[in-house]
Formats: structure tokens, C-alpha cells, sequence
């Protein structure tokens, strides 16, 4: 019972099962997911189960589809939105930026928005530049918004299923590459409150930090360190926004060196701002400065060879690391 | 597809009630104006001025559970729909007693309370956000009929298509009012389109659309009551062009000069509020007393507020860090 | 408001020029599919079997200096445009011999230097971006028109209604066609909008509209000739939704279940291909030798693409680097 | 004649003029932007120069000018698109990320997008929290696009028609608060190419680093601060994308201490992406971590005490010059 394994998307289609099963005002909307049951099959089997009213296909119309999520929070329903591409929340971003995120302060806390926006991004399979950005740093430059990208089925079902209970405005961003991985998810009741970092691997050498499908990638990286004598401590922060700091600046504490891996272009991502925080709270902890292993500056081109050449691979990860190893014997 | 005939005569009571709204409307933004004028409102502040019979009808067709949007010129929806006066002007004086806290202003002011989702600083905004309300009524099985004051800008602007569509493909009680004032700062509205009959658009894609004369409080009153009472029984969305003017430039420090002084004679002599007393006294019976006892209380509140909210505690930077601490 | 009257007798050559795009779009589909099984095509792959007579019929009708924009199936109109099977070959295939040197692929398909602005990933944002071209042409004082290939499932989509409305109230030489092939991937139109004459919503913008056949090749290049023409003379722009169905799913791997079969056999019985042959034939008194030739001659184009894009240049990861540099 | 002042506003008209005059594919659409002459009256005058071909006022449809700009580019215009609030560029948001900012790319660099986003941002007055932000940070993250945001009269008129001559997408963000300020502006040509920061003043115990309008804010401070005895230089990169690292570095190495001064929220805003360079490229140079003073994580509220306090003023500036040049006795 408890060896049970499921995939990314059974774990995220059993948290929308339990939710809309125990609280009414859950409803979905996106284009494809009622009866087709969504392009990653995550919404499969909710139109039979909660019906027509719940669970609904929409016209081609994100800002539109977007801003009566947001409505419909203010109005105390939980909805969830579902954005085939995170590219294409572009399309809804100002009721993203300026109505879901603002709405709690501009009404001084007299209103919230209990509004879920799920979504995909990254790169995988030659779907090119409009079909592959990670642009989680966007949504997490906006105060008033929650940024969650879960790596593993459980962390996918657990944040889900806290998303589906808080009150804020929740950008929920999965990756087109984790859909069909596997993991233990336990029975039962499972919820992951924000802002609590989980270590995926200990370590004592130097830590690693991210997320989503960044996580597995990294994990890799780490099996392959401990080969060549190298420990290294894979911390995933699981929630962007709220970010768990202390657990952040006490991993670096132990070991002293940290790389950041990020699958978004380097310019402006969220490692860069992890970094800082690195370096003006544990600047005395450092025995090298924080790295950062992330994407090329450039929209992701159509060819596979430089599809992967725009993101961190492994052996990025573990070049990286050698460098905040040796770096103090330079 | 304007609409003229009255169906009933209309109640004592509703005249008397259209009077005070549009009334209290035309007060809180002449007064408001002033203390604008001496500095004590900051910020953007849109008048209602000469709109007033539009909120005032809509919202008086409406009950509890139903729900409004607003839009940036939203103090007019926000009293119709039964905010009082002294939340507001403690809000537009950046007090800790406003409806907001002070932290929203003019352009967010609302009394979530009343169902008000509240005014907008994004032209367009209130369509689908009150679509969304409409929504959440729907699934929770409510009866309760959202109405989204919008205007002529928005109607060129993508969430109306959008919005209304998603309104319409799922039969939502929802009803768009587009109040058309023939401006969008500066811009007639012949600049910005081609077809200035606006309900046009939501015909276009099957939506029940009426184009009627949104100075005439009472015309609104009833249109909006026969589209709640459609909406309820789920003919739902239906869109109401309302036709009118503002009565001075397009914020406060908008001397206005680009509107015709013919046009404003015109609109002005079919002034909202007159015609709300006009019809208290003569439809309704009213003695000039009564009428005359209904503005001096409505200004009495006004100066109330005014008194109450310069006493009124200021916000702290210290709750706000308290405030924010989560963002 | 469908068009049918035949103002002119068309042409031998314009018969062929129908027949010669129409089949070369048909061609390049059918192999690109197998391409694609054969792995040697990655990404997302839309086919235009079954619309082949809209880009072919509309891209006749333009001279060199108009423009098209274009969508998520875009090859036909890439095709139409002028844009030649060999650079289009090695761009599915990744290589640095593509139109996009193999950065863009299937949904950002283009022959720039033949004034398309792209295929798109993006529902819905031909429409701005072709109106843009149509503006820029009025600016710089020329008569070039743009044609802006939308789709039903972009009717609903907010651009729509914004860049639509610009291109009037500019009077821009735009023409937007509107490929209603009645499905967005599974939602039928019927479930995306109440109102599936799409027509209708340029007209409630004061747009001239129109709705036809798509699966016409000749009456679409008469239909977009005409509009053509009065676009020239300021009397622009129009709107043409065409009429049309897929023969297979919205992409490669989507075996398009939920289309119902008759109405497959119904739109397959008025293939746009078999139409343009059968004209050219009778209409154009063509022998079957030239029909057969035409056949031959592309098909070998083809294959000829294939074996050069397989022995053509790799991009490298040097190359690509120093592009995204100045990034 | 060389002592001409200008105020920020007048400078952007007269590039305006001078391009304009200069090359007939230059046009401008806004609301408001025509006879009115754009709320900051910036546009003042255009309309009877150039006619109602060139300037046009528009409805109120961001998404669609904006779209209607990027494809006016592509086809080889050099389109300005006028948005009255940054806040407002995120009804477009698809069309700058999705379209303008891939298209040099998807084309393999066929084709080009002169297109240029003209805007303001920043706080003013109460004009809450949908008219209010600094959201420059989200255009860095965007590979392709430019970022400028001049402080100065000449600044302003030199990179607007350097932007007009280059063929990439520009982000030309103004602030609300510059508009009346004044300053020396040359007769005669001026252009400023992108990627070259300038010294605003120079010093050699703190490098402060802002832009935009912290720029006077933090040469205030650095006065002030002179007054105490501490010499501080002020570096305003002018562009953020692309940015001039090596100024940067060579300040830095000069003073070995670094404070920056954004106006944006802390959270994944630029500085933190300027402060995880540093650190990586310079972090022997540095006596003392890297400092930023920034936004608070929030919306910008209406009441004018807490808009105050939202955003950095001058003494939060000198704190934090005083805790760098502290820290290394702690
Ligand atoms: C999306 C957006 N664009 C521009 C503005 C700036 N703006 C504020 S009010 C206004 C005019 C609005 O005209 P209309 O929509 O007709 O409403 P009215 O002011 O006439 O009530 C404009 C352009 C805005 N607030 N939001
Ligand atoms: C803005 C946006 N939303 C969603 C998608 C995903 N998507 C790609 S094609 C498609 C269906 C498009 O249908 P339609 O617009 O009618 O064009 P068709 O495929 O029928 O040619 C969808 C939903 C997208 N590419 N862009
Ligand atoms: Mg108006
Ligand atoms: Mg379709």
C-alpha cells in the first residue's frame, strides 16, 4: 500500500478528484480537457464523475477564460483554470498581473482570490519558441501571487491539493517532461503546505537547488558526483513563491558552496534572485560564489540538437559543481 | 431595439427610491469634486456626473445575492448598489475606515459586501470578472444575476468579445451594461469604431442585445428587471447598450473641452436625476417637501462623512508591512 | 451573403496556377506525414488536407508585393505563397538549408523573403500581426493588400475583435479569410460560440463580410480577387469566412475520432483538389497528359527536397550560438 | 548654445521630430497621442507635422496596437506604439513575449522586428496599484527584446533615436515623475547606442547602481552621503538589455563595494540578476556583500504614506551604503 506509485498526472487527477469531491465550489475550465480529458490526459474521467457544470471545454480564449477564473475566486468559488502552454498565459497576463494578484490589497484584505491557474511549460520535442518558455520568474516578480512547480507526483498532488484550500492566487506550473514519470504517493490524505523546501537528496558538499523537471535532472547530476567522491545535497524549493529561505541558507550553511539550476534563460530568472538572497544573508557562509547553471538568453529554436543545447543538461550541472569545488584554489 | 413601452406603473416606493440613488450619486460627485479640489482626494477620480441613471436603474432591479463589476468611474455603482457614503469618502481620503482601507481609492472602491467586485483601473475588466461571478452562481446552483457596468471604450477591446462569448456559450445570468457615453477620454466613439451601435456586437454572436436611452433612470430600471427576470429563468446573457453623456470632462482635472456644447445642452436637459425627481413628483406623488427632505438628508450623510472621515485614523506603514508580509 | 455568381470565364492559366498550387499543397502534406512516421519530422505538425483550396485560391489573387499572414497549419498558405518545397522540406527536417534554417519549423514556417509573415503558434495572432502589414503598406503610400489566413477557433479570441477594428477604422487594405473548418483540435464550433456564421461579427464592426465555400478554389480566388480590388480602390477591409473541413485530425498524431464520419464523406466529395483538377480539365480543356505531368513533376520535386534536405548541412551549436550572442 | 536645458519630455518629442523628419517608415500610434498630444505631451505637435497618416490616436485595444506594431515591423516599418502605463502592456503581453521578441529567431534571423514599445511606469501620486508599476523585469527575462529606461532629458533623446535606427524590439519605459525634469541636452545630433552605461558621478568608496528614477534619487543620496565623507559613484546602466557588464565590473573592482537601487519589488527584479553577476564575475573584488534596496513585495497602494514607503527613498539608500561600509567590521 504504501510502495504504491503513481505518475505526475494520476497524482495531480486524484488531488482534482478528492478536491472537487469534498468541496463543490471546485470547478475546471480549458480548452480540451472535459471530454477529451486535456492533452496530458491530467482532467480524464472529471466530466463523467462531477458533470458538465464542473468540468467544462472552452473556446479559444485565455484572457477571457482567465479573467472569469479570477471573477469567480472573487465571487467564492475555487476555480481552476487550465492553460495549455504557460506561453499562452501571456495571452491573460493582465488579468494575471493586474486583477488576480492585486485584488486582496486594492480592496484592503476585505476580498481574496482563491484562483488556480494550472499550467505546462519547458522545453521537450522540438515544440519551439512559442511552445517551450519557462517564465515562472514572471509570475514571481508579481506580489500577490504564488508560484508552485511541483518535480514529483506526490509534491504534485499535495500542492494541489493545499492550492485547492488557501486563498491566494496560485500560478501551478507543471512540466510537459514529468507527466508520465513515476512516484510514491502514499494513500490517503496527502497536503503540502507552500513554503516548505524538501531535500530530495542529503548532502554535505555542496547543495544543489531546483525544481521541477530541473529536480530529476539534477538528481542525476548528484548520483553521478557521489561516483567521483562528490556530495552533494538537491534541495527543491517546490513553492517559488512563498520560498522557503531558511531551509535554503541552512543547507548552504553545512556545505558552503551552492549551484542553482534553473531550465529558464539565465537573464532575469528566479536563480538570480535566489542568488542574491544567497549572498547578501549568507555571504560569510561562502566558500565560492553561488553559480548558476541555467538556460541560454535565447527563445528555444526548433532544432533538437539546440533545443538542448538552450537548456542545463547533466553534465552542466556537474561542470558546475566541479567549479565551486576547486574554485577556492584558483 | 429600443425599448419604450412601460410595462406597469412603476411603485411609489421605486420612484422614490431611483430619486434617492441618483440623487445621492449626483451629490457624492459634486462634493467629491470639491474636496478634490482642495487637495484632500489624491489619485484619479472619474466622475459619474450625468451617468447617474444608469447604475441607479440597474442596481435597483437587482436583490441581494446578485452581483455588479464596476469600472473605473465606479463611485455611481458603488452607492447604487448600497455602499454608504461615509466608507467611500473615508477611502477617497486614504483613510483606515474606507471601504479599502485607503489602499485601493477611487479607482478599486468597493463594498465587497454587497456583492461589489469592486471598480477598475483596466478598461474592459469588469466583463469578464463579472462573467466569472455569473460562473460561480451557476455551479453553486444560485439564481443570483450578475450585471457588469462596461462602457463604449471596452467594447473594442478583446475581454468583450471574450467574455460575452464565455457568457453566452454557457447561458450564464449575466447581463453586460455598455454604458455608452460617446468618449473615451478625448476619442469620440466614431473615431474609435466604425459601428457605434455597440449592442451590434453581442447580437453577433447570439446574445439578446438592446440599445436604450440610459438617461432615463426609470427605462433602465426596467429594461434590466425584464433581463434579471429572463436571466433567472435562463435566457441568460443579455446585453444593454445604454445611451448617454457625461456632464463634465473625463477625470477631474479634464476641463473637457472636446465635448460639443450643443451635444452637453442637450444630454443636459435630459438629466438623470431630473427626471428621477421629475418622475418621484409626478408619477409618484411626491410633495416637494418629501423631495426636499431627501436631499438635505442626502447632504447631511455627505458632510458627515466628510466630518467623520478627516477624524477618521490614519493607516500605519507599520499594518501594511503586517499587511504585506505574506506577498 | 455567399457569393456564386462566375463573373468571368477564368482562365487556362489561372486554372493551372489552381491546380498546380492546390496538388503541390496536397503532395507536400500527404509525404510530410510520412515524414513525420518516419520520425524524421519532430515538434508539432498540422496538415491542411481538405483546406487546400483557401490558400490556393486566395494567394492567386495577389500580386508580389502583397503580404499574408498565416497560422498554426500553415504550409498551405507558405505554399500558395510561393515559397519553394525544398527550403520547406529541410526546415521540418531541422536543417540549416530551411526557410528558418531549421530555428522555426512547421508552426513558424516561412518564406519571409515572399512577404509572409509566418506560420504561428499562436491562435489568433495573424490577425494583428497582418493588419500591422496593412499598415505599414498605407503608411509608406503603397496599394499592397495584406491577406490574413485566421481560423473559426480565432474568432473567439479577443484579437479578433481589437485588430479587426483598427484595420477599419484605418481602412487598410487587409482582408481577413477565416478558415472555418468547424473544429478547434475536438471543440466543435457549435460548443465555442453560439453564433457559427462567423461573418456576422464583422459586420457588427461595420466590416464588408462575407461567407463562402472554402472548398472552392476558384470561387475563393474570386471571392478575394474582388476583395482585392475594392481593398485598391480604399474600400477595405472585408472579410471572407470560408468554409472548409479537415480530412484528418488537428495534428499528425490525433487520429480526429470525434469527427463525424458523414459529414468527412460530405466535405471529401467536394475536395478542393479534385476540384481544381476537374476545372482545369473542364474548364480549361486540359489534356490528361498535362494533368499527369503537372502530378509527376511535383511529386518529384518532393522527393528531390527530401534527398537534398537528408544530405544537407547540420546547424551547429557554434553557429547557433554566435546568432543568440547579441540575445 | 551647449547650455541648452530641455526637460525629459521635450527631449523624447525632439527625437520624435528629428527621426521622424528623417525617415518616412517612422510612425506613432496611442490613445490620445494625436491631437491631444499624449497625457505627458510628449507626442505634442507630431499630429500637425506629420499628418493623421503617421500619428494616430487608437481605441482602447493594447493587444491589437500592439500587434498591429510588431507586424507593421516585420513588414518594415519602424513603428512606435505608445501604451500610457506599463501596467497597461500586459493586455499585450502575448504579443511582445510571443511574437516580438521570437520572431528574428524563429525566422533564423530573416527577418526583424524594429518595433518599439514607448511607455511609463513607476509611482506618482496615488494612482494605485494597476497604474503604478515597475515592471521592467519582466521584459529582461524575455530573450530578443530590448530594455531602456533613461533618467535624463539627454539619455531620453539620445537612446529613443538610437532605438529607431536598430532593427530589435525595443521596451522604451519612461517614468511618470521625469517628465517635467530638466536637463542639458547638446544641439544637434545625439545618439547613444545601447549597452553603454554612464557614470553619473563619480566616486570610489560605493558603487550605486540605479536607473530610471532612481537615478536622482540615488544622486541625492550620494550628496548627501558626500557630506559624511563617502564618495560614492553612481552608474546608471540606461539600458538594462542589453547591459553594460563590464562598466559594472570595472566600477565594482574600483570600489569593491556595491549597493542597487531599483524601484521595482525585491522579489526578481533586475537588481537581483545584476547583484548574482557581480557575485559571480567579481566576487574576490567584493569587501562586503552586495546590497539591494528595492521595492517592498507588494502591490502599490492608493493612501500616499504607504506608496512612500513601497518604494526606496533617499535615506534607505544611505542606510545601505552605510551597512556596506560597515559590514566588514561586524
Ligand atoms: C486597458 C486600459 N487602457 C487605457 C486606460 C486609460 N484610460 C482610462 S479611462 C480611459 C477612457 C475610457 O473610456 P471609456 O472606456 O469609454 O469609459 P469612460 O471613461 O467614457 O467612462 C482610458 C483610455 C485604462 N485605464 N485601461
Ligand atoms: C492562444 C492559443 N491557445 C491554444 C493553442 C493550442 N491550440 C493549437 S491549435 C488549436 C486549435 C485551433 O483551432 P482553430 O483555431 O479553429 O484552427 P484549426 O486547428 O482548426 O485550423 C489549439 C487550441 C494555441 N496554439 N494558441
Ligand atoms: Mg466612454
Ligand atoms: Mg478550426
Amino acid at each position: 500500500m504504501s510502495d504504491r506509485e503513481l505518475m505526475y498526472r494520476e497524482a495531480l487527477r486524484e488531488a482534482l478528484f478528492e478536491e472537487m469531491e469534498l468541496n463543490d465550489e471546485v470547478f475546471i475550465i480549458g480548452e480540451g480537457i472535459a471530454e477529451r480529458g486535456g492533452s496530458y490526459k491530467v482532467t480524464e474521467g472529471l466530466l463523467d464523475r462531477f458533470g458538465a457544470g464542473r468540468v467544462r471545454d472552452t473556446p479559444i480564449s485565455e484572457a477571457g477564460m482567465i479573467g472569469v477564473g479570477v471573477g469567480a475566486a472573487i465571487a467564492g468559488s475555487r476555480p481552476i483554470v487550465e492553460i495549455l502552454y504557460v506561453d499562452f498565459a501571456m495571452l491573460g497576463m493582465d488579468m494575471i498581473v493586474n486583477q488576480a494578484a492585486k485584488f486582496r490589497l486594492m480592496t484592503g484584505g476585505k476580498g481574496r482570490v482563491p484562483f488556480i491557474l494550472r499550467t505546462q511549460g519547458g522545453t521537450g520535442g522540438g515544440v519551439a519558441a512559442q511552445h517551450s518558455q519557462s517564465l515562472e520568474a514572471l509570475f514571481y516578480h508579481i506580489p500577490g501571487l504564488r508560484v508552485v512547480m511541483p518535480s514529483t507526483p506526490a509534491d504534485a498532488k499535495g500542492l494541489l491539493k493545499y492550492a485547492l484550500r488557501q486563498d491566494d492566487p496560485v500560478m501551478f506550473i507543471e512540466h510537459k517532461h514529468l507527466y508520465m514519470n513515476k512516484g510514491h504517493v502514499p494513500e490517503g490524505e496527502l497536503i503540502i503546505e507552500f513554503g516548505q523546501a524538501d531535500i530530495k537528496r542529503e548532502g554535505t558538499d555542496v547543495t544543489l537547488i531546483a525544481w521541477s523537471n530541473m529536480v530529476p535532472r539534477t538528481l542525476e547530476a548528484a548520483e553521478e558526483l557521489a561516483t567521483m567522491g562528490i556530495s552533494a545535497e538537491v534541495l527543491d524549493p517546490r513553492t517559488l513563491v512563498p520560498l522557503d529561505r531558511e531551509a535554503i541558507l541552512k543547507s548552504v550553511a553545512k556545505t558552503n558552496r551552492c549551484v542553482i539550476v534553473q531550465e529558464a534563460v539565465r537573464r532575469g530568472g528566479i536563480a538570480s534572485d535566489i542568488s542574491s538572497i544567497i549572498q547578501e544573508e549568507a555571504f560569510y557562509d561562502l566558500d565560492a560564489p553561488v553559480q548558476i547553471v541555467a538556460g541560454l538568453n535565447t527563445p528555444i529554436p526548433f532544432n533538437l540538437v539546440l533545443e538542448q543545447a538552450s537548456v542545463p543538461q547533466k553534465d552542466d550541472v556537474i561542470a558546475a559543481v566541479q567549479s565551486v569545488l576547486h574554485v577556492d584554489t584558483f | 431595439m429600443a425599448k419604450t413601452a412601460r410595462p406597469n406603473t412603476p411603485s411609489k416606493e421605486l420612484l422614490e427610491k431611483l430619486f434617492t440613488t441618483a440623487f445621492r450619486i449626483r451629490n457624492f460627485e459634486s462634493e467629491g469634486i470639491k474636496l478634490y479640489r482642495q487637495g484632500l482626494v489624491r489619485g484619479y477620480f472619474h466622475p459619474y456626473l450625468g451617468q447617474e441613471g444608469i447604475a441607479t436603474g440597474a442596481c435597483a432591479a437587482l436583490e441581494d445575492r446578485d452581483y455588479i463589476a464596476s469600472t473605473h468611474r465606479g463611485h455611481g455603482h458603488c452607492i447604487a448598489q448600497g455602499a454608504e457614503v461615509g466608507g467611500m469618502v473615508a477611502e477617497l481620503l486614504q483613510k483606515e475606515t474606507g471601504y479599502c482601507k485607503g489602499y485601493g481609492g477611487s479607482m478599486h472602491i468597493a463594498d465587497i459586501s454587497r456583492n461589489n467586485l469592486g471598480a477598475n483601473g483596466i478598461v474592459g475588466a469588469s466583463t469578464p470578472l463579472g462573467v466569472g461571478a455569473a460562473m460561480a452562481s451557476q455551479v453553486r446552483g444560485s439564481d443570483a444575476v450578475t450585471v457588469a457596468f462596461s462602457t463604449d471604450g471596452a467594447s473594442n477591446n478583446g475581454t468583450f468579445l471574450e467574455s460575452l462569448n464565455l457568457a453566452a456559450i454557457w447561458n450564464l445570468n449575466f447581463i453586460l451594461i455598455v454604458e455608452n457615453n460617446q468618449y473615451a477620454v478625448s476619442t469620440k466613439l466614431e473615431e474609435a469604431t466604425r459601428e457605434t451601435e455597440l449592442y451590434k456586437r453581442g447580437e453577433a454572436i447570439g446574445v439578446e442585445s438592446h440599445r436604450i436611452d440610459g438617461n432615463d433612470p426609470l427605462l433602465v430600471y426596467e429594461t434590466v428587471a425584464d433581463a434579471v427576470k429572463k436571466c433567472r429563468a435562463g435566457l441568460g446573457p443579455i446585453l444593454i447598450e445604454a445611451v448617454t453623456f457625461r456632464h463634465s470632462g473625463h477625470h477631474v482635472n479634464d476641463p473637457g473641452k472636446y465635448m460639443p456644447e450643443e451635444k452637453l445642452a442637450y444630454y443636459k436637459e435630459r438629466d438623470p436625476v431630473d427626471r428621477a425627481r421629475d418622475n418621484f413628483i409626478s408619477m409618484g406623488k411626491a410633495a416637494a417637501s418629501e423631495v426636499e427632505a431627501i436631499e438635505a438628508d442626502i447632504k447631511a450623510e455627505f458632510e458627515a462623512a466628510v466630518d467623520a472621515a478627516k477624524v477618521a485614523g490614519e493607516v500605519t506603514v507599520e499594518d501594511f508591512q503586517e499587511f504585506v508580509a505574506d506577498y
